[in-house]
């Protein structure tokens, strides 16, 4: 068994610089890996590309890292709810990237497959399309995308163990298997840090080899964006 | 009378099948759920990751790893299933979701539809809806006819950037059923005591009338 | 709930006529569904395009469609440990496409996923590249693979719920979970069947919505095939 | 003395480092993972979809349901995954598996490797070589130097089609380590007591040799 466990969050985020391209899974504020956030905004480093789903509200999740502006370029399908990233977008100051959210996904699974492009119906004829080839397949036109990797990926599981092996809960899984598999190194961060072969080899979502260091998370917020609710009968 | 946006849900909750597998979209679309008859099975698809998505949860019993693409709390079914973004984009591209119902800026009477980008103004990004329109056989647009400064939202040609190309199947709004054909928007349906007139006038776009347009049936 | 659930044997396969193009789970003996795979070797049903990683053995599993001669053509990656397909192949009454391994689980997985093709490094250079797109990413040559879907897709899983929800055991997994997307009709065939909602709904590998038949298998032999022990202490 | 095949897989075992993760192909390769040392973890992935592969099982504990890919009888490891083989691949193809050994039946001095068929004669398929062939960072061939009728399976130029260009990166055999460089084979070690003109004898590609070849330690 090789172990991937780090003894602090400070290890977990070390050889982080400036400059360099990180991956963080979640959707909205469910499944992100808050204390690897957290930590990120304590530190000196400027001039990231982030690569996320979404871009966090403005005092939780990705908005900290918006708000020390250490966020160089966001590349995302969804960023609204966010008056701090909406007012250094339209200033100027923040790059975005805009992405369909299912060719988002699949750039980051074909980035850790060792697949660099594909070809998608999403976005032909939009803006998405513009520089990008385009092929006709049974008649329907679709898109060359290409892979997306990082050199860095944050992402967060219900349960792990020290081999690296990760379970996700509920619709907290979304983008975190696919950018585990995309991050040069991947930093797993869980709820629940248990020793291998606790967990059963058949129901594991992430498998260790995409992880290169797990750290259980010291404590987890997990803010509700949109709380809806029915009445009690 | 117009419709209100529970009652667009609730004409669009009429287009669904028995065993179906169904996207529904942020806004009236979501409503739809609150109107499946009980004679039918259907299941909802949240392009967040889950399948067979039930109600809201009662009080007390949110869970903050259990929303909607819209991240709302939710509840699951019996027999629903939870999985990454890939092979939600799985299920929606690779058209294995039979129906899609989403909200709409603009739609042009070839199909396209405009609803993620209004250029130095707002920039929220597409979410799931490009995916969606340009993979789902059936698209159904849910919205109000008119825009809040009264401009029709149905066009023979779309201002605003576009989100998909010929798409757009179906359109209900507080006035109207129409339907997108190879040669442009045809009236199927007006909201009750709504004029064919009425119509007419909201709409930008031309529409092709074919004898006595009856009123929805709820 | 949408079900699933098919009565008998011959309603799962109801519906497959000569000339179809039909894939079958399994890796070697492991995971296939035996009892589809029976019925059909009933059935007066020829000329099949047959998408799976092995052939069989001459005696069991897509052996027993071969003894009829059924297939006209095979899409494998390794069709060893088979005389009569061997036979077959070299008297030039089957056709035999050879595809590497992970091309054809990826392709599977691309016919499922409406991605029409995918760039992959594998088989560049080879006999397998022959007529292929050649294009360089990052200075390595990869080549254009097109997606694989199917009339019919038969799989075999553990467990599955009436919804066509599946959860497979081990090592049977392996090609079951992409072909049973890329099924215009994906037969399940499972160990124990048991009502929706029984099943963890993190915990399911193939989601419900890519099968449209379900059945429980009447009886499994699970046949070995390299039967290798170490000696008990 | 040349080598038998356990003898081969041993030295290759020398080649393993910590922490690596590892696909061992059918033959000889699965004979290493008899020789890992104590010091060292290393993981086994093979193919078919098993991550922490583990000896085979104790007479009367074989699982139908848990072979690797040469379709033997195996156990898991604690922390062992199971996996489909889109994922499967996906791990070798992104580089995550990082060593694979496989056997060959000819191996080119640029480094191409034939092993999947012999027109005419044999066609099993190339199963996951290729794949692995062409993604691997390392790849080392473990196979006798020469072929029944004698014949060196160390060639200027592969005769039998090809199974990837340029991918090989070093070889064991019962006579000699070679390394593949950019200028052609160069013999790292000898087996026992063979000599330098034993193994150029066997072998019909050019060698380079450099200074004193040392004898394979164990």
């Amino acid at each position: 068994m090789i172990n991937k466990v780090v003894k602090s969050i400070e290890e977990a985020i070390a050889g982080v610089r400036s400059d360099m391209i990180f991956m963080v899974g979640g959707f909205g504020l469910s499944g992100i890996p808050e204390n690897c956030i957290a930590e990120l905004s304590k530190k000196d480093i400027f001039s990231l590309t982030c690569i996320s789903n979404n871009a966090g509200v403005d005092d939780f999740g990705l908005g900290l890292l918006l708000q020390r502006k250490q966020i160089k370029k966001m590349i995302s399908s969804y960023v609204g709810e966010n008056a701090e990233f909406e007012r250094q977008m339209l200033s100027g100051e923040l790059e975005v990237d805009l992405i369909p959210q299912g060719s988002l996904a699949e750039r980051c699974r074909a980035g850790g497959s060792g697949i660099p492009a594909f070809f998608t119906p999403a976005g032909y004829g939009t803006e998405v399309a513009e520089g990008k080839e385009v092929r006709e397949f049974n008649g329907k036109p679709h898109i060359l995308e290409s892979a997306l990797t990082a050199d860095f990926a944050f992402v967060k599981a219900c349960k792990g163990d020290t081999a690296g092996n990760l379970i996700y809960k509920g619709t907290a899984r979304n983008f975190n298997p696919l950018m585990a598999m995309a991050g040069k190194i991947t930093v797993a961060e869980v709820e629940e840090l248990v020793p291998a072969g606790e967990l059963d080899p058949n129901q594991i979502h992430t498998p260790g080899i995409f992880v290169q260091r797990i750290i259980q998370g010291k404590k987890y917020e997990k803010r509700i964006e949109q709380r809806t609710v029915r009445k009690n009968q | 009378m117009a419709l209100d946006k529970n009652q667009i849900a609730q004409r669009i909750a009429q287009e669904l099948e028995h065993n179906m597998y169904v996207n529904l979209g942020i806004g009236i679309p979501t409503l739809v759920a609150n109107y499946i008859p009980e004679s039918i099975d259907i299941e909802f698809q949240s392009e967040n990751g889950v399948l067979g998505m039930g109600p809201f949860p009662f009080e007390g019993e949110e869970d903050p790893d259990m929303i909607n693409a819209g991240k709302q709390t939710i509840t699951t079914m019996p027999g629903a299933v939870l999985f990454d973004s890939a092979t939600s984009f799985a299920m929606i591209r690779g058209q294995h979701v039979q129906l899609t119902v989403l909200g709409a800026m603009e739609v042009a009477e070839n199909g396209d539809i405009a609803n993620w980008k209004i250029p130095g103004k707002m920039v929220k990004g597409m979410g799931g809806a490009m995916d969606l329109v340009a993979s789902a056989e059936n698209i159904i647009v849910a919205m109000m006819h008119t825009n809040r400064a009264g401009e029709s939202k149905i066009l023979k040609k779309c201002t605003l950037p576009i989100t998909g190309v010929n798409c757009v199947k179906k359109i209900v709004t507080n006035l109207a059923v129409l339907e997108v054909t190879a040669n442009g928007f045809k009236l199927l349906e007006r909201a009750p005591r709504v004029s064919v007139e009425e119509i007419k006038n909201a709409t930008a776009a031309d529409l092709i009338i074919e004898g006595e347009i009856s009123e929805m049936q709820f």
